[in-house]
C-alpha cells in the first residue's frame, strides 16, 4: 500500500508521455498500430485513475481526506522547488476526468483521424501527461512546467487537424496563453522571493503577504491573469471561441474539458490556497467577471449561427458560474459582508467544482456530438439543418440529455453545479447572484432555440437527404459513458460532493474563514 | 410498507425506462408497461392516502416518512426523502388515479400514432415527475421533480413538432406551432423557475435546511419574519415575505398566471391528454400544491404592504378574471379550456393570497377532477371531428367550401354534437357545468362557493367582486362552449360525420364525470344549511388537521347567504346569457357578440396582446442584445484592429497581402498591434545595409547619453 | 615653456593632418597625410618620454601599416582620385555629432576634471621594465598577440589570394 | 611642464576626426584610416595618463604596444577583406554594398 | 608557476590542437583531409572541456592577467561545448563551400582560444586583446567564403563597424585607466570603492561606462548597437553565424558582467541605470523587427538580439549581496548564455541544413518541413520552444533565471515590458512553426541529413533537455560561477 500511495500518482502522470515516446518508435505506416497502442495504454491512467477515485473514497469513509498519495523528490534543492505531487478532494476528481475524456477522445479519433495519424497521437499522450501534472503538481516550478506543456500540443491539434481558420486560432491560442502563463511565472518568482520556497504545500501553511496588500495584489493579479485567461474569463475569452471552433472535435473535448478547468484548479490551488487575503480582499472582482461571463457568454450564444461556436461560447457562460462561486467564497472570506451563512461560502466552492467536473463531461460530450454532426455535413453552420430529429433519433436523443444537462435541468448533472453556486452566492453576494440567474434563463433559450429548434425540429434539409445517417456504434461508445455519467451525478451526487466539500471545507478552514 | 413509498414515483419512472431501453418497438407492451405501472403507483397511493384520511391528526403531526443522507454542504449534510402528509395525501388521491385515467384513455386518442411507445414512456415519466414532487419531503427534491415536469410538458407538447414518414394527421403549420409551443412552455417556466431557484437557494441560506418539517417550522419563520432585509428598488421587507414571493414565481409560471400565462394556451398544440394531463392533475397543479405547501411561509407575515400574501392574491385575482375574459372570444375548443384553466388557478392563488387555504386546496382537487373531464371530452370531440372530417373526404364530400381553414379544434365548425357522440357530450356539460359552478350538485359550486365566502368573510371585498364577476364569465363561455359544440345545427361536414369514440376513451369520461360532480360534496361546509350536516365538513375537517399540524389557527366559518346567493347568480345567469347568444338561435361562422363589443372582442381575442408585447419587448430586446454583444466580440472590436492593420498597412507598407495575411500574430499585440507594426517597419528600414548609418547609431546614441550625462551630473 | 611650444605646435601639425586625412578628396594623398599624422604623433610620445613607444609607432605605424594602406590603395586602382565625392550622404550629420561630441569630451576631459598629477619622472629602467612586464604579468597577452598576429597573417593571406575557389 | 590636460584635448580631437573620418568617408581604405587615427588617439590617452599618473609602472607601454599589434593585424586583415571586396564588386565604396539590409 | 599553467590546460590544448590542425592541413591527403580536421578539433575542443571542467572548483589567485575562476570556466565550457556543435553542424556545410579546410577550423581554434582569454581576463590590456582576437578572427570567419558576395559584404561590414566600435571602447577603457591608474579590474574596484578616485573625476565615471558599453553592446549585439548583427549573421557561412550569435555573444556579457560588477561596482549607479535602458530597447526592438522579416536566418538573427535584451535583464538584476544564492542575476546571465547557446546554435543548424536541402532560409523553404523531414522540423521546433521559453527546456530554466532576479529588485516595469516581448517573440517563432507543420507540401524533396549534422543537432537536443529537467544540476553550476566571480 506504501508503494502505491507514493508512486501511483508518479505512474499515472508519466505513463502517456512514456507511451507517447513509444508511439514515435513505431513506423508511420502503421496506422492501426498506433491507434490500438494508444487507446490501449491511455486505458492504463484511466483505471489507476479510477482506482485511486475509489481508494480516496474509502479514506474519505475511513475520516482520512486532505493530501493523499504525496511524493516528493528534491529537483532543484537550491530553489526549494522540487518534484512534489499529491491529490486531494480537488484534484482526484479531475485526474479522473482527465483520464476518461482523454481515453474517450483517443477512442473517438482513431475512427475519425485519417491523416498524421502518429503525430496526433503522440501529441495527444503529451497532452494527458501535462494536464495531469497540474492537477498532481503541489510544487509552483512543477506547476508552470506542466501547464506550459499542455500548451504545445494543443497548439498543434488545433493547427494541423483544425477546420478552416485553424492556424490563426491555433497562433491567438498559444499566445493568449502564453501572456497569461508568463504573468504567472512572474508571480510565482515574487512569491518565492517572499517566503523562499516553490512548494505549494509550504506556500499554502505560510500564507505570504498577508500583510503587504500591494504587493499580494500584484502577485494575484500576476497569477490571476494567467488562471482568467485560461478560464477563460470575460474580457480574456476572445481566444476560446476560435480555439474552440477550429479544433478537431477531440481537441475540443479536452479544451472544454480539461483545459479550462486548470485555470478554475488554479484559482483554488493557488490563490485561495496560497493568497487567502488577496483572494478575500479581490473577491468582488472575480464575482464580477463571473457574472460577466456568465450572461454575456449566454446572450453572445444566442447570437450564433455556427454550432460549433455556439458551443465554445457556451463554455465562457458555464465557466462564469465557476468563477461565480469562488469569488462569493472570496467575498465571504474578506469578511465585508457579516450576514451569511457558514455553509455558504463552502457550498460556493463546492458548486464551482462540481461545475468544473460538470461542465466537463457536458461539454465533452456537446462537443462529440457536434463533431459527429460535422463529420456527416462538414458544416457547423445550424441554418443549414432542421428536421434531424426524424432522422437520427439516437442522436437526437444523446443530444437532448447533453443539451438539458448543460441547461441545468434538475436530474442531471449541471443542475447541481448551479444550485451549489447559487446556494452558496446568493447567500453572500446576492445582487451579483440576481443577475447571474438570468444566465439561466437565457442559457435554456439558447439550448432550445438556437440549437433544438433549428437542428433538431422543423423541415429537414433536403440537401442532406441520405447522407446523415444515425450514431453508429463506435459513437455511442464514446458517448454512453459521459451520459451515465450525467445521469448518475444528477441522480445521486453525493460521491463528487462528498469530495469536492471536504476539499473546500479544508481549503477554507486554511485561509483562516471561522466557521 | 412505509418502505414502499418510492415505488409510487419510481415505478412509473422504471416503465419509462423499460420503454425507452427495450420495449420502443412493441405499442402494446409500452402502453401496458406505463398503464400497470401506474396502476399499481395508484394502488399504493390511496393506501396511503386513505391511511392519512382515517387519521388525519397522526399523519399531518407524523406524517409517514421514509429519509436518507444525500450530500453534505458545507458542514452540514443534506438529507432526502419522501413523506406523506395530509396535504400529500389529497394529492396523492387526485394525481395517481387521474393519471390512471388519463393514460388508459391515452390508448384509444393515440392509436396509430407512429411514435405511440415513445408517447407513453413521456407519461410515465410525467407521472414521476408529478408523483415525485407531491411526494418530495424537501423543497430541493421537489425542485428537481418540479423541472422534470418541465422536461416533459416540454417533450410532451412538442410531440408534433416533427413528422416521422407516413405521418400524415399532423400537417406543416401544426408542426411549426408545436415546436414554438413546446420551446416557449420550456423556457416560460423557465423563467418563473429561476427565479424560485434564486428564492429556494436563499431559503436554504436564511434557515440552513430545506426540508418542509424545518423550514416551516414556526420558530424558523418567526425568524424570517423577523428578519429584515433592504434592497434596491423594492425596499425594506421581511426574508419571509421575499422568500415568499421568489417562490411564488416558480407557481407563477408553471401555473401559468400572468404575467408568465402565455405558454399555457400555446401548450393545446400537443396532444389533447397531454393537455388533460397538464391542466388538471400534474403540471398546473404542482404549482398551487407548491403554494399550498409552503403557505405558512406566506402566511407568517400575513399583513400590511410587507405581506407576500397580498401579491399572491392581487396575481391570483387578476389572472382569474384577465384570463377569464379571454375565453369568452377564443374558437378552439381547447384554448377556451386552457384560458379557464389559467382563471381558475386564478381563483385558486387568489383563495390562498386571501389565507383560504382548504378552500385552495378543495378547488385545486375538484378543478383537477373536472378539468380532465373536459379536457378528455373536448380530445374525444376533436378526435371525432377529425375522424369525421377524413370521412367526408373518403364519402366525397370533402369539397365543400368553409369560409375559414379547418381545424378540428374550431368550435365554429362543430354544432349539433349532442346526438352524435352522446356520451362525450353529456359528460362534458356536467364538466362545464361544473367548472362554472352549477350550484349544490356540482363539485365546482362547492368549492368556488368556498373560496367566496372565505373572501366575503374576510372582508376582502375587491377580491370578492373581482371573482365573482369572473365567476360570471366563467360560467358565460362555458355555456358559449357547449352550445357551440354539442348543439345547434352541424356547422360542417366534418361535424356531420363525427361519431362516438372509443371506449378507451369514453369510459374515463364516465368515470370523471361522477367525480366531476359526486367529490364536491365531501367538502360542504359543516355550517351549511341541511346539506352541511350530513356532511359535516369532511374535507375541511381533514385539512384542518394539517392547519392544525402547522400551529395555523383554523376556524369554520359561520354560514353566509350574501356571497352564496351572489355565487348561485353568477353561475346561472352566465349560463343563461350564453344561452341567450349562443343557445337560442342558429350560429354562423362570426361570433355574435364581435360586432357589438368591437375593441374590446378584439382586446379579448387577441389575449390583449401580452404575446406581441414579449415579442416586441422582452424577445426582441433579448436578440438585440445577444447580436449587440456577439458584434462587440466578433466584430467590433478585434476585426476593425484587424482592418486597421490591414487599411494602415496598404497606406504605409504597401504590402497589403502580407499585412492581411501573414501579420495574424500581430493580433495578439491587439491596440498595439499598429504601432508595433510601423514601429517595426520602421527599424527594419533603418537597417539600411549601410555599415556607416549603423556606425552613426553609435555616435548620436554615445553623444547623447554623454552630452546627458554632462547635463544631469 | 619651451616644451610647451613644440607641443602646441606638434599638436597642430597633427591634428591638421589628421583633418586633411579625412577630409582630401585624393586617398593617396590622404595616405600620406595619415604618415605625417603618425609622425605627429610619434612626437607627441617622445614628449611624454615614451621613446620607446615612439619608435615602435613609427617602425609599426609608418613602416608596416601605412605601407599597406599606400598597397591596398594601389591594389584597388582608378578609388584613389575621387572622380565622386569621397564622403558619404551622411558626412553632415556625422560631422555635427562628432563636432558636439567633440566639446563635451574636451569640456569633460580637459576643463572640468582635475587631474591628480604626480610629479614623478619615468624611471631610467622604463625600458627594462617594460621587457620584464611583457615575460611577466603580461606574459600571457603576449603569447596571445602573437597568436593574433598569426591568425590575421593566415586569414589575411587566405582572404586576399588571388582566385582559386 | 606640458599640462596633462593638453594632451587630453589632442587625444580627444584626434578620436574625433578619427570617427568623423569613419563615418564619413566613402572609401573603406579611407575608413580604416579613421579607425587608425582613433587607435592613436587612445594611445596618446593611455600614455599621457602613464606619464602622468605612474610612470613606474609599465602597464601603459605595454597598453600602448599591444594596441599598435592589435591595429597592425587589424589593418592586414581588413585591407585583405578591401582587396577581396574590390575583386567581387571592383569597388572599395562602402555605401554601395549592401546587400544584406532589412 | 606549474600548477598555474594547470589552470591554463584549455588553453594550451586549443593552442596546441590549432598548430596540429595546420599542420595536418599541409600534410595530410585532401581526403583524409575531409574528416580529420574536423575530428582533430573536435577532440581537441574536447579535451578542452573536459580540462576546463575539471578545473571548475579552482579558486586559484590571479596570475597572468587571467583569473582561474569558475566564472571563466563555465563559459570555457560553453564555448567549447558549442563550437564543438558548430563543428559537427558545419563540417559538410564548410566542405562544400571552401577548401580551406585547415585555415578554418585553426581560425576557429583560435577564436575560441579568444573567448577562453577573455572571458578569464582580469586587466583591461588582457581584455582588450582578448576582446581583438575574438573580433579579428570572426572577421575573417564571416569573410571566409571569399567567393561569395554576400560573405564577403558581411565580414567588411562588420570589419568596419567591429574596429570603429572597438575604438570607441578603447577610449573608454583609457578613461577608465586614467580615472583609477591600474588597468587591473580587482584593483580598479578597491580604488573605486575605497574613494580614493573621487572628486572630478566623477564627471568621467559616466563617459567612461558609455564609451566601454559600446564595445560591449556591439560584441553583445544590444540595441542600437546591434546593426551589424542581421547583416553579418545572414552573410556570414552559417557555422559562423552559429558561432558569432551564440558563444561570441555570449562573450560580450561575460566580459561585461566582469567588468561591471567585479571592477565597477562603485559605479553601479551609471551601468545599472544604462542597462536597464538597454535591456528594454534591445528586447523590444529586436522583437519588433524580428516579426517582420520573411527570411528565417535573419529572423533567427534579429531574435537573438532581442534575446540578448533578456539576458541584459540578469545584469540589470544583479544583487551584490546574493552572489552566493541562486538568483543572484549573474547566474542568471550565465544560464541564459548557456541555454541560448545550445538552443540557437541548433536552430542556426536547422537553417544550414534547410538552406543545403532547399536552397534557402526564407518561411517558403520550411514550408511543410515536417513531412520533408520529421526529424528536422522536430528538432527545430524544439529548439523554437526553447527559445519562446516554454517549460521544460532549456530556454525556460534560462527565462526564470533572469526574470528572477529582476522580480527581487522589484523592477517590475522591466518584467512586464519583458512578459510582453517573450510573447511577441514567441509569436514570430510560432510563424516558423506554423510553416513547418501546418503547410501541407509535397513530401518529394526529402532533405537528407549528414551524420555530423545529425549528431550536432542530437547534442542541442540532449542538451536543451538536460537543462530543462536537470535545472539544478545547471542552476548549481551557473550559481557557483557567480560566486567565483566575485571571490567568495
Amino acid at each position: 500500500m506504501a508503494l502505491f500511495d507514493q508512486w501511483v500518482l508518479t505512474i499515472i502522470l508519466f505513463w502517456p508521455l512514456l507511451a507517447a515516446i513509444i508511439v514515435l518508435f513505431i513506423p508511420q505506416d502503421q496506422e492501426d498500430r498506433i491507434r490500438r497502442f494508444s487507446i490501449w495504454m491511455s486505458m492504463v491512467p484511466l483505471i489507476l485513475s479510477t482506482l485511486v477515485f475509489v481508494d480516496y473514497g474509502v479514506r474519505f469513509l475511513q475520516g482520512t481526506g486532505g493530501l493523499q498519495y504525496e511524493l516528493q523528490v528534491a529537483w532543484i534543492p537550491q530553489l526549494g522547488a522540487s518534484y512534489h505531487v499529491g491529490a486531494d478532494g480537488l484534484s482526484v476528481p479531475l485526474i479522473f476526468l482527465t483520464a476518461l475524456l482523454t481515453t474517450l477522445s483517443l477512442y473517438y479519433s482513431a475512427r475519425t483521424i485519417h491523416h498524421r495519424v502518429k503525430e496526433f497521437f503522440f501529441l495527444f499522450l503529451l497532452l494527458e501527461t501535462g494536464m495531469f501534472g497540474v492537477f498532481m503538481a503541489l510544487d509552483l516550478v512543477l506547476f508552470y512546467v506542466f501547464w506550459e506543456v499542455g500548451l504545445v500540443p494543443m497548439f498543434f491539434l488545433i493547427g494541423i487537424w483544425g477546420h478552416e481558420n485553424r492556424e490563426y486560432a491555433a497562433i491567438k491560442f498559444f499566445l493568449y496563453t502564453l501572456v497569461g502563463s508568463v504573468a504567472m511565472l512572474l508571480a510565482f518568482l515574487a512569491l518565492y522571493f517572499v517566503t523562499g520556497t516553490f512548494d505549494i504545500v509550504k506556500l499554502t501553511e505560510i500564507k505570504p503577504l498577508a500583510g503587504n496588500l500591494w504587493l499580494a495584489s500584484l502577485v494575484f493579479f500576476g497569477i490571476f491573469l494567467g488562471l482568467a485567461i485560461k478560464v477563460p474569463s470575460w474580457p480574456f475569452h476572445t481566444w476560446l471561441p476560435d480555439a474552440h471552433t477550429e479544433a478537431p472535435t477531440a481537441g475540443s473535448v479536452i479544451l472544454a474539458g480539461i483545459l479550462l478547468k486548470l485555470g478554475a484548479y488554479g484559482f483554488l490551488r493557488l490563490l485561495l490556497g496560497i493568497l487567502p487575503h488577496a483572494f478575500a480582499y479581490w473577491g468582488w472582482v472575480i464575482v464580477g467577471l463571473g457574472v460577466i461571463s456568465i450572461v454575456y457568454g449566454a446572450f453572445v450564444c444566442m447570437a450564433q449561427t455556427n454550432l460549433k461556436r455556439l458551443i465554445a461560447y457556451s463554455s465562457v457562460s458555464h465557466m462564469g458560474y465557476v468563477l461565480l462561486g469562488l469569488g462569493a467564497a472570496g467575498v465571504a472570506l474578506s469578511g465585508t459582508v457579516s450576514f451569511f451563512d457558514k455553509n455558504s461560502a463552502a457550498l460556493a466552492i463546492d458548486g464551482a467544482l462540481l461545475q468544473m467536473f460538470n461542465h466537463g463531461i457536458i461539454t465533452g460530450a456537446l462537443f462529440f456530438l457536434v463533431g459527429i454532426l460535422y463529420e456527416r455535413a462538414h458544416t457547423f453552420d445550424l441554418t443549414r439543418f432542421g428536421g434531424l430529429s426524424g432522422k437520427t433519433p439516437y442522436y437526437y436523443g444523446i443530444f437532448m440529455v447533453a443539451g438539458f444537462a448543460s441547461l441545468g435541468l434538475p436530474g442531471l448533472a449541471g443542475f447541481w453545479a448551479e444550485f451549489f453556486v447559487f446556494r452558496g452566492a446568493f447567500d453572500i453576494v446576492r445582487i451579483w447572484a440576481a443577475i447571474g440567474v438570468i444566465g439561466v434563463v437565457v442559457t435554456a433559450a439558447y439550448i432550445l432555440w438556437r440549437i433544438v429548434q433549428s437542428v433538431f425540429l422543423g423541415e429537414f434539409n433536403t440537401e442532406w437527404e441520405g447522407k446523415l445517417w444515425d450514431m453508429t456504434g463506435f459513437e455511442k461508445v464514446t458517448l454512453w459513458p459521459l451520459v451515465i455519467l450525467m445521469f448518475a451525478i444528477g441522480l445521486y451526487p453525493a460521491p463528487l460532493v462528498n469530495f469536492f466539500n471536504r476539499a473546500a471545507v479544508e481549503l477554507l478552514t486554511q485561509a483562516g474563514f471561522m466557521f | 410498507m412505509d418502505g414502499l413509498l418510492f415505488l409510487i414515483p419510481a415505478l412509473p419512472f422504471l416503465a419509462f425506462v423499460l420503454i425507452v431501453l427495450f420495449t420502443n418497438q412493441d405499442q402494446k407492451v409500452s402502453a401496458g408497461l406505463t398503464i400497470g405501472a401506474t396502476a399499481v403507483s395508484w394502488l399504493l397511493g390511496w393506501y396511503f392516502a386513505f391511511r392519512a384520511f382515517f387519521d388525519p391528526h397522526g399523519v399531518a403531526e407524523e406524517p409517514i416518512r421514509l429519509s436518507i443522507p444525500w450530500f453534505p454542504g458545507g458542514y452540514s449534510i443534506f438529507y432526502t426523502g419522501f413523506q406523506v402528509d395530509v396535504l400529500t395525501a389529497v394529492m396523492l388521491f387526485m394525481v395517481p388515479f387521474l393519471c390512471f385515467l388519463i393514460f388508459v384513455y391515452s390508448v384509444g386518442y393515440m392509436e396509430g400514432d407512429p411514435r405511440f411507445s415513445r408517447f407513453f414512456a413521456y407519461l410515465a415519466l410525467f407521472a414521476t415527475g408529478m408523483l415525485g414532487f407531491i411526494l418530495a419531503d424537501n423543497l430541493l427534491l421537489a425542485f428537481i421533480f418540479w423541472e422534470l415536469m418541465g422536461v416533459c410538458s416540454y417533450l410532451l407538447i412538442g410531440f408534433w413538432s416533427f413528422r416521422k414518414p407516413g405521418e400524415t394527421h399532423i400537417d406543416h403549420a401544426q408542426v411549426k406551432r408545436a415546436r414554438a409551443a413546446s420551446i416557449k412552455a420550456f423556457i416560460t417556466t423557465r423563467v418563473g423557475d429561476t427565479i424560485m431557484l434564486a428564492g429556494m437557494v436563499l431559503l436554504y441560506a436564511m434557515t440552513g435546511s430545506l426540508r418542509w418539517s424545518e423550514i416551516l417550522a414556526p420558530e424558523t419563520l418567526e425568524k424570517l419574519a423577523d428578519k429584515i432585509v433592504s434592497m434596491p428598488v423594492f425596499g425594506v421587507a421581511p426574508w419571509a415575505t421575499v422568500l415568499a414571493i421568489l417562490i411564488f414565481w416558480g407557481a407563477i409560471g408553471k401555473s401559468a398566471q400572468f404575467p408568465l400565462h402565455v405558454w399555457l394556451p400555446d401548450a393545446m398544440e400537443g396532444p389533447t391528454p397531454v393537455s388533460a394531463l397538464i391542466h388538471a392533475a400534474t403540471m398546473v397543479s404542482a404549482g398551487v400544491y407548491l403554494i399550498i405547501r409552503t403557505f405558512p411561509l406566506f402566511h407568517v407575515v400575513a399583513e400590511g404592504s410587507n405581506s407576500a400574501m397580498w401579491f399572491v392574491a392581487f396575481i391570483g385575482t387578476f389572472t382569474a378574471l384577465f384570463a377569464a375574459t379571454i375565453g369568452i372570444a377564443q374558437f378552439d375548443i381547447k384554448r377556451v379550456l386552457a384560458y379557464s384553466t389559467i382563471s381558475q388557478l386564478g381563483y385558486m392563488f387568489a383563495a390562498l393570497g386571501i389565507g383560504a387555504y382548504i378552500a385552495a386546496a378543495f378547488h385545486l382537487l375538484m378543478h383537477a377532477f373536472f378539468k380532465a373531464l373536459l379536457f378528455l371530452g373536448s380530445g374525444s370531440v376533436i378526435h371525432a371531428m377529425h375522424h369525421g372530417h377524413h370521412v367526408s373526404h373518403e364519402h366525397g364530400h370533402g369539397h365543400e367550401e368553409l369560409p375559414i381553414e379547418f381545424n378540428p379544434n374550431d368550435m365554429r365548425l362543430m354544432g349539433g354534437l349532442l346526438n352524435k357522440m352522446p356520451r362525450t357530450a353529456w359528460t362534458f356539460i356536467a364538466g362545464g357545468l361544473s367548472l362554472s359552478g352549477f350550484p349544490l350538485i356540482t363539485a365546482g359550486f362547492w368549492s368556488k362557493d368556498e373560496i367566496l365566502a372565505d373572501a366575503w368573510h374576510g372582508g376582502h371585498m375587491i377580491v370578492f367582486w373581482t371573482l365573482a364577476i369572473a365567476a360570471f364569465v366563467t360560467a358565460f363561455y362555458t355555456g358559449r362552449q357547449i352550445f357551440m359544440v354539442f348543439f345547434g345545427q352541424p356547422r360542417s361536414e366534418a361535424a356531420k360525420h363525427a361519431h362516438e369514440s372509443p371506449n378507451s376513451m369514453t369510459v374515463p369520461l364516465v368515470i370523471l364525470a361522477v367525480f366531476a360532480i359526486a367529490a364536491g360534496w365531501v367538502g360542504i361546509p359543516e355550517t351549511f344549511p341541511g346539506l352541511g350536516a350530513v356532511v359535516r365538513g369532511w374535507f375541511q375537517s381533514l385539512m384542518g388537521a394539517q392547519l392544525e399540524a402547522l400551529h395555523l389557527e383554523h376556524e369554520t366559518l359561520p354560514f353566509n347567504a350574501a356571497p352564496l346567493l351572489i355565487s348561485m347568480t353568477m353561475a346561472v345567469g352566465g349560463l343563461f346569457v350564453a344561452w341567450l347568444i349562443y343557445g337560442r338561435k342558429p350560429l354562423g361562422y362570426e361570433d355574435p357578440l364581435a360586432r357589438p363589443l368591437g375593441g374590446l372582442w378584439q382586446a379579448w381575442h387577441n389575449k390583449y396582446w401580452v404575446d406581441e408585447l414579449y415579442q416586441a419587448t422582452v424577445v426582441a430586446f433579448a436578440k438585440w442584445l445577444a447580436h449587440f454583444l456577439y458584434n462587440f466580440d466578433d466584430r467590433w472590436v478585434i476585426d476593425p484592429i484587424v482592418d486597421g492593420v490591414g487599411r494602415y498597412g496598404r497606406r504605409f507598407a504597401g504590402a497589403v497581402r502580407r499585412f492581411i495575411d501573414e501579420q495574424i500574430i500581430d493580433r495578439i499585440v491587439n491596440g498595439t498591434a499598429w504601432v508595433s507594426n510601423v514601429l517595426g517597419e520602421f527599424l527594419r528600414q533603418i537597417q539600411t545595409g549601410q555599415a556607416q548609418n549603423y556606425l552613426l547609431a553609435i555616435l548620436i546614441t554615445v553623444t547623447v547619453l554623454i552630452v546627458l550625462g554632462i547635463g544631469v551630473g | 615653456m619651451v616644451l610647451q611650444a613644440i607641443f602646441i605646435l606638434v599638436a597642430l601639425f597633427t591634428i591638421g593632418c589628421a583633418l586633411m586625412v579625412v577630409l582630401h578628396r585624393n586617398l593617396f594623398i590622404s595616405a600620406l597625410f595619415l604618415i605625417a599624422s603618425f609622425f605627429g604623433v610619434a612626437v607627441i610620445y617622445v614628449l611624454l618620454e615614451a621613446e620607446f613607444i615612439a619608435v615602435a609607432q613609427i617602425l609599426i605605424y609608418i613602416g608596416a601599416i601605412a605601407t599597406l594602406i599606400v598597397f591596398a590603395i594601389m591594389l584597388s586602382r582608378g578609388m584613389m582620385t575621387g572622380r565622386t565625392s569621397p564622403r558619404n550622404a551622411q558626412a553632415l550629420w556625422a560631422g555635427l555629432g562628432s563636432v558636439i561630441l567633440g566639446i563635451a569630451l574636451l569640456y569633460v576631459v580637459a576643463y572640468r576634471v582635475q587631474w591628480p598629477v604626480v610629479q614623478k619622472d619615468v624611471p631610467a629602467d622604463a625600458i627594462a621594465r617594460l621587457g620584464s612586464a611583457l615575460v611577466g604579468r603580461y606574459v600571457i597577452p603576449f603569447e596571445v598577440a602573437s597568436v593574433l598576429l598569426l591568425a590575421a597573417l593566415i586569414g589575411a593571406v587566405m582572404i586576399a589570394r588571388e582566385k582559386e575557389v | 611642464m606640458i599640462p596633462l590636460s593638453w594632451f587630453l584635448a589632442v587625444s580627444a580631437i584626434l578620436f574625433v576626426i578619427g570617427f568623423f573620418g569613419v563615418l564619413s568617408r566613402r572609401n573603406a581604405i579611407a575608413i580604416l584610416m579613421g579607425i587608425e587615427l582613433m587607435l592613436n588617439a587612445v594611445n596618446i590617452n593611455v600614455l599621457a595618463f602613464w606619464r602622468y599618473t605612474q610612470p613606474e609602472n609599465p602597464a601603459g607601454l605595454v597598453w600602448a604596444i599591444i594596441v599598435i599589434t592589435v591595429a597592425a593585424a587589424e589593418a592586414a586583415v581588413g585591407l585583405a577583406l578591401f582587396i577581396a571586396l574590390y575583386r567581387l564588386r571592383t569597388t572599395v565604396n562602402i555605401d554601395e554594398v549592401d546587400l544584406l539590409k532589412g | 608557476m606549474v600548477s598555474q599553467l594547470i589552470r591554463l590546460l584549455p588553453e594550451l590544448i586549443l593552442v596546441i590542437t590549432a598548430i596540429i590542425v595546420i599542420l595536418a592541413d599541409l600534410y595530410a591527403r585532401r581526403r583524409t583531409a575531409r574528416w580529420l580536421l574536423p575530428g582533430v578539433t573536435l577532440v581537441g575542443l574536447a579535451a578542452s572541456l573536459v580540462a576546463a571542467f575539471v578545473q571548475w572548483a579552482a579558486r586559484e589567485p590571479v596570475a597572468f592577467t587571467l583569473a582561474a575562476d569558475s566564472f571563466a570556466y563555465f563559459f570555457k565550457m560553453v564555448a567549447a561545448l558549442v563550437v564543438m556543435i558548430v563543428v559537427l553542424a558545419g563540417m559538410d556545410y564548410m566542405r562544400e563551400r571552401t577548401r580551406f579546410l585547415g585555415e578554418f577550423y585553426a581560425l576557429l581554434l583560435v577564436a575560441t582560444l579568444a573567448i577562453y582569454v577573455t572571458v578569464a581576463a582580469t586587466d583591461i590590456i588582457m581584455l582588450y586583446l582578448g576582446l581583438e582576437t575574438l573580433s579579428i578572427t570572426s572577421y575573417v570567419l564571416t569573410g571566409f567564403l571569399r567567393g561569395d558576395k554576400r560573405s564577403n559584404e558581411a565580414a567588411v561590414k562588420y570589419f568596419l563597424y567591429g574596429a570603429a566600435a572597438s575604438a570607441v571602447m578603447l577610449y573608454g577603457f583609457s578613461l577608465l585607466y586614467g580615472i583609477t591608474g591600474t588597468t587591473d579590474l580587482q584593483e580598479m574596484a578597491k580604488r573605486l570603492t575605497s574613494g580614493e578616485v573621487m572628486g572630478s573625476l566623477v564627471w568621467l565615471a559616466w563617459p567612461a561606462v558609455v564609451l566601454v558599453t559600446v564595445g560591449f553592446g556591439f560584441k553583445a549585439s544590444l540595441v542600437p548597437f546591434h546593426q551589424w548583427a542581421p547583416d553579418a549573421y545572414e552573410g556570414a557561412p552559417t557555422p559562423v553565424t552559429m558561432f558569432l550569435s551564440t558563444v561570441s555573444k555570449g562573450t560580450g556579457f561575460a566580459v561585461m558582467a566582469r567588468v561591471f560588477v567585479s571592477a565597477l561596482p562603485a559605479l553601479s549607479e551609471y551601468w545599472l541605470s544604462l542597462t536597464y535602458g538597454l535591456a528594454i530597447l534591445t528586447m523590444t526592438l529586436g522583437n519588433l523587427v524580428a516579426l517582420r522579416q520573411a527570411s528565417v536566418k535573419r529572423m533567427l538573427a534579429y531574435s537573438s538580439v532581442a534575446h540578448a535584451g533578456f539576458i541584459l535583464m540578469g545584469i540589470v538584476g544583479i544583487s551584490a549581496a546574493g552572489a552566493t544564492t541562486p538568483f543572484s542575476g549573474i547566474d542568471g546571465v550565465l544560464m541564459y548564455v548557456l541555454a541560448y547557446a545550445i538552443t540557437n546554435a541548433g536552430a542556426f543548424a536547422v537553417v544550414a541544413a534547410v538552406e543545403d536541402g532547399a536552397g534557402g532560409a526564407s518561411f517558403e523553404h520550411f514550408s511543410g518541413l515536417i513531412a520533408r523531414s520529421p526529424f528536422l522540423a522536430a528538432a527545430m521546433l524544439i529548439f523554437l520552444l526553447s527559445l519562446a521559453g516554454i517549460p521544460p527546456l532549456a530556454g525556460f530554466a534560462a527565462k526564470f533565471f533572469v526574470f528572477a532576479p529582476v522580480i527581487r529588485q522589484q523592477y517590475y516595469v522591466l518584467a512586464v515590458i519583458a512578459l510582453v516581448n517573450a510573447v511577441v517573440a514567441a509569436g514570430y517563432y510560432l510563424k516558423v512553426v506554423k510553416h513547418m507543420f501546418f503547410v501541407e507540401v509535397n513530401p518529394n524533396g526529402a532533405i537528407s541529413l549528414s551524420r555530423g549534422m545529425e549528431i550536432a543537432l542530437w547534442a542541442c537536443i540532449v542538451g536543451i533537455f538536460a537543462v530543462g529537467i536537470f535545472m539544478n544540476w545547471f542552476a548549481w553550476l551557473a550559481t557557483g560561477s557567480a560566486a567565483g566571480m566575485l571571490g567568495m
